[in-house]
């Protein structure tokens, strides 16, 4: 923590950001929450610990929008998160200073944050400074998915439909995520309504389906969109579903390198027909 | 009538069936940990919650997505309203705060010139019965917004937990017959009246919150803000909707559904201007409608201080510090009689 | 408000006798979306389109369905009926109830109700249909032909005298393909090179033709009218500008161990050479595998003796991108390597040789300087055994189809073969003789009867090599119903005829169609022979399938004249249902970008924003940018998220 | 009437292989299923996974996705862009419990036809077997 009060201060100093992005503790309430720092402001309340679950990346673009540097706290998750963005132009890592700090896990109401189960990297991949220690991590397995997995079709789609039902469509999941960034979200176009707007079972069905989709292969697993969910809808399991699909199909693990294009776009002509699923002569 | 009546605890489920003879009995329950309203059946486990529950009242009247009219695709086009329910319903457990939103939608959806007619039918099929707090949780303020938590202003029959028992008041002529109730019995004393402490934050009138359209602290106060729907779906006073045309199998449904002004979607236009495009602009709007366009329109600010926004928020941020944040502001700004900034090209 | 008229087919009896049509046209006629509904026997007449008219201008209806046959069949033949009413032809919409209904339900109950569902569908959907302008863009009046051969020559020369320019490119060092090596020529005998040599320099002479030999294509962007090809010039040592041809280099150059490809192998070169004394141009190569300066830095003699001082060592492949309006596949043929016939001796065998050796083995060009000898040992061979059909109609071990020219090609080495050795004997082992161009029955006719080659039907079972050095061919005649075996000097295989290499490697850069085989596929069997299913890219000669060069040499000339037909024009009409992007809705990801198979997507700046923009003249409207927008900031006209939704959803 | 108890396919084909394709098994009358519902788009690279779950929500049974064989697409590129489309969408389906059989994605090419018909044929015979199954995706709302 000393360390890394000690780099952000420098980096003022030296004039090489204009704010920080960090996580704060309310002196009066004690809780910890995502802010904006500015030069010798606040940065005592400056903390990183378990509590700074939130992913800071999702602030980003409107910061860059302001400021023409924005350093950034990063946890291995939310690295992997600024990786997704950077290939899509989303920010211009010019204008970023990354610090990356190494993770030692966070909790979500008291408990071990499921994500950090399944966390490929204690260090962001992207990083202009590295405070802390890199840690070698275990390739995820996903046990979670693993277990659906087992279920018969009929199992699966009950225990989706039950969550699927309840969604709210507040759009937490999607105002959050730090991939979901359509100017126009398919779920708030009229026409065609290939999502309609009502919270119910089939249109709930459409949201998640496309919401999952959209960030296969794109989803670094910050885990955001499951924690913000008011109605606890396991969204997680999908995007991890489809980041252990991404990672079978085609090799590849989103926001661990920074240069690479998501899996989507690439054009393969080496991939097994099979793929697709059925049988192909 | 002007009785309090007394239900013992024991009691509850054969005078809750009972009701259920005659009327649909909304009550709360808790399912996986989370309060809901649901029709009551003897075989459930209910209770009632010492304060509001995260899901708000709303649904029951203004359901998040509502049927106004059906088609079907024939040559004709056939367009049917959805006829209203009349059967008679209870719903009972709401708080003050519930109420009062109620009372605000009333006059959103009742005012004589565009009657909400699926509106007015529920309303008049509900008795409420409402649940007088006897704490005030976390997250509540109603105090701060001129109410007190134990008031029965606009119920039908009004109630109390006390000790081992419930205490029952009939407030209108409509609460009449539940209270008639054999499970109910006559009592003098009146629940005890508590002392509660007065408004944390103090907020500023709507006229000094209109003239803070232009400032630059919405900025501020939008900085971490996601701009999800969720605090306008559980506030009791949030009435936005959108209508929507359903298709399936050619048959058709025309519904409204909840929509929010959080959202980036609400203020797109045609040809894609969005009047509201920054997160500080969807935040102002909520603020100022909470605050002072309610108050300009029905001469009633619409905050009734449940707290169920602070309760749904996903980064936890509490909405009546925003309120006090920017009276605050207010304040500042009087003193220093700055603050005629330009309107910010960014909104 | 749309209103749809709906027109139903018959098609004679081909739908109406599945599909009640009545009742299609009285279920639908009350839709809300229609206005006019009627059926008649065959929409694609002129009394069919004079429905469409008619409805057109006295029912007012200003969007149509016709429901018929496959749209690729006739919606270009409605749309101009549209167009001649005035009503834009993108507001018409096929409902394909013959093909896809009437033609494959065995119910009539249910193919009526399919039917109905299906023209309901369309209904449905043209209301969604956008007015659509038709787009011009300039074009290049420049053509490529691909494939020096005589087909490209053939088709080169016919575009040159129409007075366009044309590029001929050619991987080999020399134009004249596989026509060069042949010797003679059925069905008149005529000298190959007497016939071929005037048209190759005809061709290097005319100023409207530009010859690149040595090159190939690497790349193929943009579309009819406006081709981007990048051809690579491989590095061939030597400069063309200032050698001269003397062939000293090939003379003194010590590494005389190339095959020579001219020669069919049957010979070894110099590793620095001229491949033919006929090529055009005259410009010798040098193969770096073989030669000593460039592997090991040695040698160099080549340089040291040059008089134009040509030579350079440090060549390398040069890539460079030519404008084209329109191209010509000319790539023609290879023979097939009989090594699979194992029982024919697998290769292994050095007297028995494969058609196209044999035409070098009599050729005065050729390495016996047309003498005909045996390649083992010299002798030459006084019993010679022609086996037909080695490769074709062979499913089991090489292909299915016949080569097509064969049996000419060993009539006239039988004749050749007389006329080397006349007191040689002949023998053929055949299936069936198949002769059908002009003269050319006569010609076999010829070989059997004057010549006295005899002709045995059967397949060759075996060739075993004696120990005198004959070669021992195991055969039947089955017109008597007998083994026979003939103790040959020489066989002669007529190896089937296989498309290139990389014929598949070109196609796939070109986006068009081959068979399984590997031959290009005409959009068309009978009625577009020449044309590709891409716009723009026509073909010629055996790169389509086995052909004799007659027919390669039509088929220059009918590609030429599709090219010419083309540059008659000043700009190309495009069709208008190309994607484009809705600015206010692109976030600029540019993930669209990576997809586009045309790169037609480019950055733009829109207010403060860099968003995506697609070049109307490359876009080709396929719509894999569409399906990567997740905002959905592109639309594909004419297969709009509206009309496709509609489709998915309007079925009962 | 609709046949009800019929399994329901959307087919998804690009215009210039399996549309194609499609169109060869009626001109050599090869007959296939009537509940085949054929949608034609320009390029398998045009299909986005939308449709399939569009598809499936709006209460299809079964659902074909078929492009020109890898390499023989007249855009190039197209079909490997769909294949790796589908590969994910697929996974995604049978994760939230869309059997596996209601799926069938293939390369069908202009000359294909009794390929086509083959395939409709088949499909529809493992959809029969799954119609006892609850009709997954398919909405209730207006079902009734």
């Amino acid at each position: 923590m000393k360390a890394m009060r000690k780099k952000i201060k420098e980096l003022f100093a030296n004039g090489d950001v204009d704010v920080v992005l960090g996580y704060r503790e309310d002196p009066a309430s004690g809780e910890v929450k995502a802010s904006v720092f500015k030069k010798d402001e606040m940065l005592e309340d400056m903390v990183f610990d378990e509590r700074c679950v939130q992913n800071l990346v999702n602030y980003l673009p409107t910061l860059v929008a302001r400021y023409s540097k924005v350093g950034i706290v990063l946890k291995g998750c939310d690295g992997r998160s600024l990786a997704t963005q950077l290939v899509e132009h989303r920010i211009n890592k010019n204008q970023i200073v990354a610090l990356g700090v190494g993770c030692e896990g966070v909790k979500v109401g008291g408990k071990d944050a499921d994500k950090c189960e399944d966390c490929p990297t204690s260090m962001s991949p992207v990083t202009d400074h590295e405070i802390g220690d890199k840690k070698q991590k275990k390739d995820p397995v996903f046990s979670k998915v693993e277990e659906i997995e087992k279920m018969s079709p009929a199992e699966r789609w009950k225990f989706f439909a039950e969550y699927f039902e309840r969604c709210e469509r507040c759009y937490a999941c999607r105002q959050i995520c730090p991939s979901c960034y359509c100017e126009i979200c398919v779920a708030d176009q009229q026409e065609p309504k290939w999502i309609e707007p009502s919270a119910k079972l089939s249109a709930n069905t459409m949201w998640h389906l496309i919401r999952a989709y959209h960030l296969a292969g794109r989803c670094a697993d910050c885990g955001e969109c499951e924690r913000v969910c008011p109605q606890e809808i396991p969204m997680r399991l999908m995007n991890n579903a489809l980041e252990k699909a991404v990672h079978e199909l085609f090799g590849v693990r989103p926001g661990m390198d920074p240069e690479e294009l998501p899996p989507l776009v690439v054009l393969s002509k080496e991939d097994p027909d099979t793929i697709m699923g059925g049988k192909h002569e | 009538m002007s009785k309090w009546h007394k239900l013992k605890r024991t009691d509850l489920k054969d005078f809750l069936s009972r009701l259920a003879e005659k009327w649909e009995v909304w009550v709360p329950y808790r399912v996986d940990g989370k309060w809901e309203f649901g029709i009551y059946a003897p075989d459930r486990e209910m209770d009632f919650p010492e304060s509001v529950i995260h899901v708000s009242m709303k649904n029951l009247f203004f359901p998040k997505r509502r049927p106004i009219a059906k088609y079907e695709e024939d040559s004709k086009w056939s367009m049917q309203p959805v006829a209203a329910d009349d059967k008679p319903r209870i719903v009972m457990g709401l708080h003050p705060c519930d109420v009062a939103g109620i009372e605000y939608m009333d006059k959103v959806f009742l005012n004589s010139e565009h009657k909400d007619v699926l509106y007015e039918s529920e309303r008049k099929r509900t008795v409420l019965v409402g649940m007088l707090c006897s704490e005030m949780a976390d997250n509540c303020h109603c105090t701060d917004r001129g109410l007190t938590p134990d008031s029965a202003s606009g119920m039908d029959v009004a109630f109390a937990k006390v000790d081992d028992y419930y205490l029952f008041k009939g407030m209108t002529d409509r609460g009449k017959e539940i209270m008639q109730s054999e499970y109910l019995k006559a009592v003098g004393d009146a629940p005890e009246k508590r002392k509660w402490p007065a408004g944390k934050y103090a907020i500023a009138s709507p006229e000094e919150f209109m003239d803070m359209y232009d400032d630059k602290i919405w900025h501020e106060l939008s900085d971490i803000c996601l701009t999800c729907g969720i605090c306008t779906y559980a506030c009791p006073t949030c009435v936005c909707f959108l209508v929507t045309d359903e298709k399936f199998k050619g048959k058709g449904e025309r519904v409204t559904v909840w929509d929010s002004c959080q959202l980036q979607s609400y203020s797109r236009m045609a040809g894609g201007h969005n009047t509201r495009k920054t997160p500080a602009s969807r935040v102002r709007n909520r603020t100022l409608d909470k605050f002072a366009y309610s108050h300009l329109r029905y001469g009633q600010i619409s905050c009734t201080g449940c707290g169920r926004c602070v309760m749904v928020c996903p980064l936890k941020r509490s909405f009546p510090q925003l309120g006090a944040r920017l009276s605050e502001r207010i304040r500042d700004k009087k003193k220093s009689k700055a603050g005629t900034g330009a309107r910010s090209k960014e909104d | 408000m749309a209103k749809v008229g709906v027109f139903v087919c018959h098609c004679g009896v081909n739908i109406a006798a599945k599909v009640d049509v009545k009742k299609v046209v009285d279920t639908l006629k009350d839709m809300p979306e229609v206005g006019f509904a009627e059926e008649y026997k065959f929409m694609c007449s002129s009394p069919g389109q004079e429905l469409i008219r008619k409805a057109i201008k006295d029912n007012s209806i200003n969007r149509v369905v016709v429901a018929a046959c496959s749209p690729r069949m006739h919606l270009p033949t409605f749309q101009k009926a549209l167009a001649s009413e005035g009503l834009n032809p993108y507001l018409v919409s096929m409902a394909n109830i013959r093909e896809q209904c009437s033609w494959v339900t065995d119910d009539p109950d249910e193919a009526t109700q399919k039917a109905i569902d299906l023209v309901a569908r369309q209904i449905k959907r043209v209301v969604h249909q956008d007015p659509l302008d038709d787009i011009y863009v300039p074009m290049t009046k420049t053509a490529i032909v691909i494939g020096g051969g005589i087909a490209g020559i053939q088709a080169a020369l016919d575009i040159a005298d129409g007075n366009r320019k044309v590029i001929l490119l050619e991987k080999s060092p020399s134009i004249g393909g596989r026509m060069a090596q042949l010797d003679e020529t059925f069905p008149t005998l005529d000298c190959s090179q007497c016939i071929l040599t005037p048209k190759m320099v005809e061709a290097a002479q005319h100023p409207n033709i530009e010859i690149r030999v040595n090159s190939e294509v690497k790349k193929v962007d943009g579309y009819v009218g406006n081709f981007e090809v990048t051809i690579e010039k491989k590095a061939t040592y030597v400069d063309a500008q200032k050698c001269i041809g003397c062939g000293i280099c090939q003379e003194k150059c010590p590494v005389k161990i190339v095959p020579d490809e001219f020669n069919a192998g049957l010979n070894t070169r110099a590793a620095i050479a001229i491949p033919f004394p006929q090529a055009v141009p005259a410009i010798p190569v040098i193969d770096p595998e073989y030669c000593r300066k460039i592997k090991e830095d040695k040698c160099g003699v080549c340089a040291k003796i040059c008089p134009a001082e040509a030579i350079v060592f440090d060549d390398a492949p040069k890539q460079e991108t030519v404008s084209v309006g329109a191209i010509i596949v000319a790539t023609g043929y290879k023979e097939m390597d009989p090594a699979v016939y194992t029982e024919y001796g697998g290769k292994k065998y050095p007297d028995v040789i494969t058609g196209m050796q044999f035409e070098r083995l009599v050729s005065s060009t050729g390495p016996t300087g047309g003498e005909l000898k045996r390649p083992s040992d010299g002798v030459i061979p006084k019993t010679v055994v022609f086996v037909q059909c080695v490769g074709s109609r062979d499913e089991s071990k090489a292909h299915a189809y016949c080569s097509g020219i064969c049996c000419m090609y060993t009539a006239k080495h039988t004749m050749l073969y007389k006329h080397h050795v006349p007191d040689g004997q002949g023998y053929v082992s055949y299936i069936d003789v198949r002769a059908p161009g002009k003269t050319y029955e006569e010609f076999v006719r010829r070989a059997i009867e004057e010549e006295g080659v005899r002709y045995l039907r059967g397949r060759v079972a075996k060739i075993r090599r004696l120990q005198n050095g004959k070669y021992r061919v195991y055969t039947e005649d089955t017109l008597v119903g007998r083994a026979v075996h003939v103790d040959a000097d020489m066989v002669v295989l007529a190896s089937a005829v296989e498309p290139q290499k990389d014929a598949v490697d070109l196609a796939q850069m070109l986006g068009i169609a081959y068979d399984a085989d590997g031959f290009y596929t005409e959009a068309h069997p009978k009625l577009k022979p020449i044309e590709t299913a891409s716009a723009g890219i026509f073909l010629a000669g055996a790169c389509q399938g086995p052909k004799d060069i007659p027919t390669s040499v039509q088929q220059g000339s009918a590609a030429a004249s599709k090219v010419l037909a083309l540059f008659a024009r000043d700009t190309m009409v495009k069709s208008p249902q190309i994607a484009t992007v809705d600015p206010t809705a692109c976030t600029g990801c540019l993930t669209c970008s990576y997809v586009c198979h045309y790169s037609a997507i480019e950055e733009k700046e829109f207010g403060k924003h860099r968003v995506a923009e697609i070049i109307p003249g490359k876009c080709q409207g396929c719509g894999a940018c569409v399906a990567t927008c997740k905002g959905k900031a592109i639309t594909l006209a004419g297969f709009s998220d509206d009309e496709i939704y509609e489709e998915i959803v309007s079925c009962k | 009437m609709q046949i009800e108890k019929e399994p329901r396919i959307l087919a998804i084909l690009c215009k210039w292989c399996s549309y194609a394709g499609a169109d060869l098994a009626g001109t050599s009358r090869f007959n296939y299923p009537a509940n085949v519902r054929i949608v034609q788009v320009p390029c398998s690279g045009r299909v986005d996974p939308i449709m399939i779950f569009k598809a499936f929500v709006e209460g299809y049974d079964g659902v074909m996705v078929s492009g020109c064989h890898p390499g023989d697409c007249h855009y190039g590129t197209g079909n490997y862009h769909a294949r790796r489309r589908i590969a994910v969408a697929r996974r995604l389906l049978e994760f939230v419990g869309v059997h596996p059989d209601r799926m069938h994605f293939t390369w069908i090419s202009a000359a294909e036809g009794k390929k086509f018909a083959e395939v409709c044929s088949e499909f529809t015979d493992k959809l029969r077997h799954l119609s006892g199954t609850e009709k997954t995706l398919a909405r209730k709302e207006l079902a009734t």
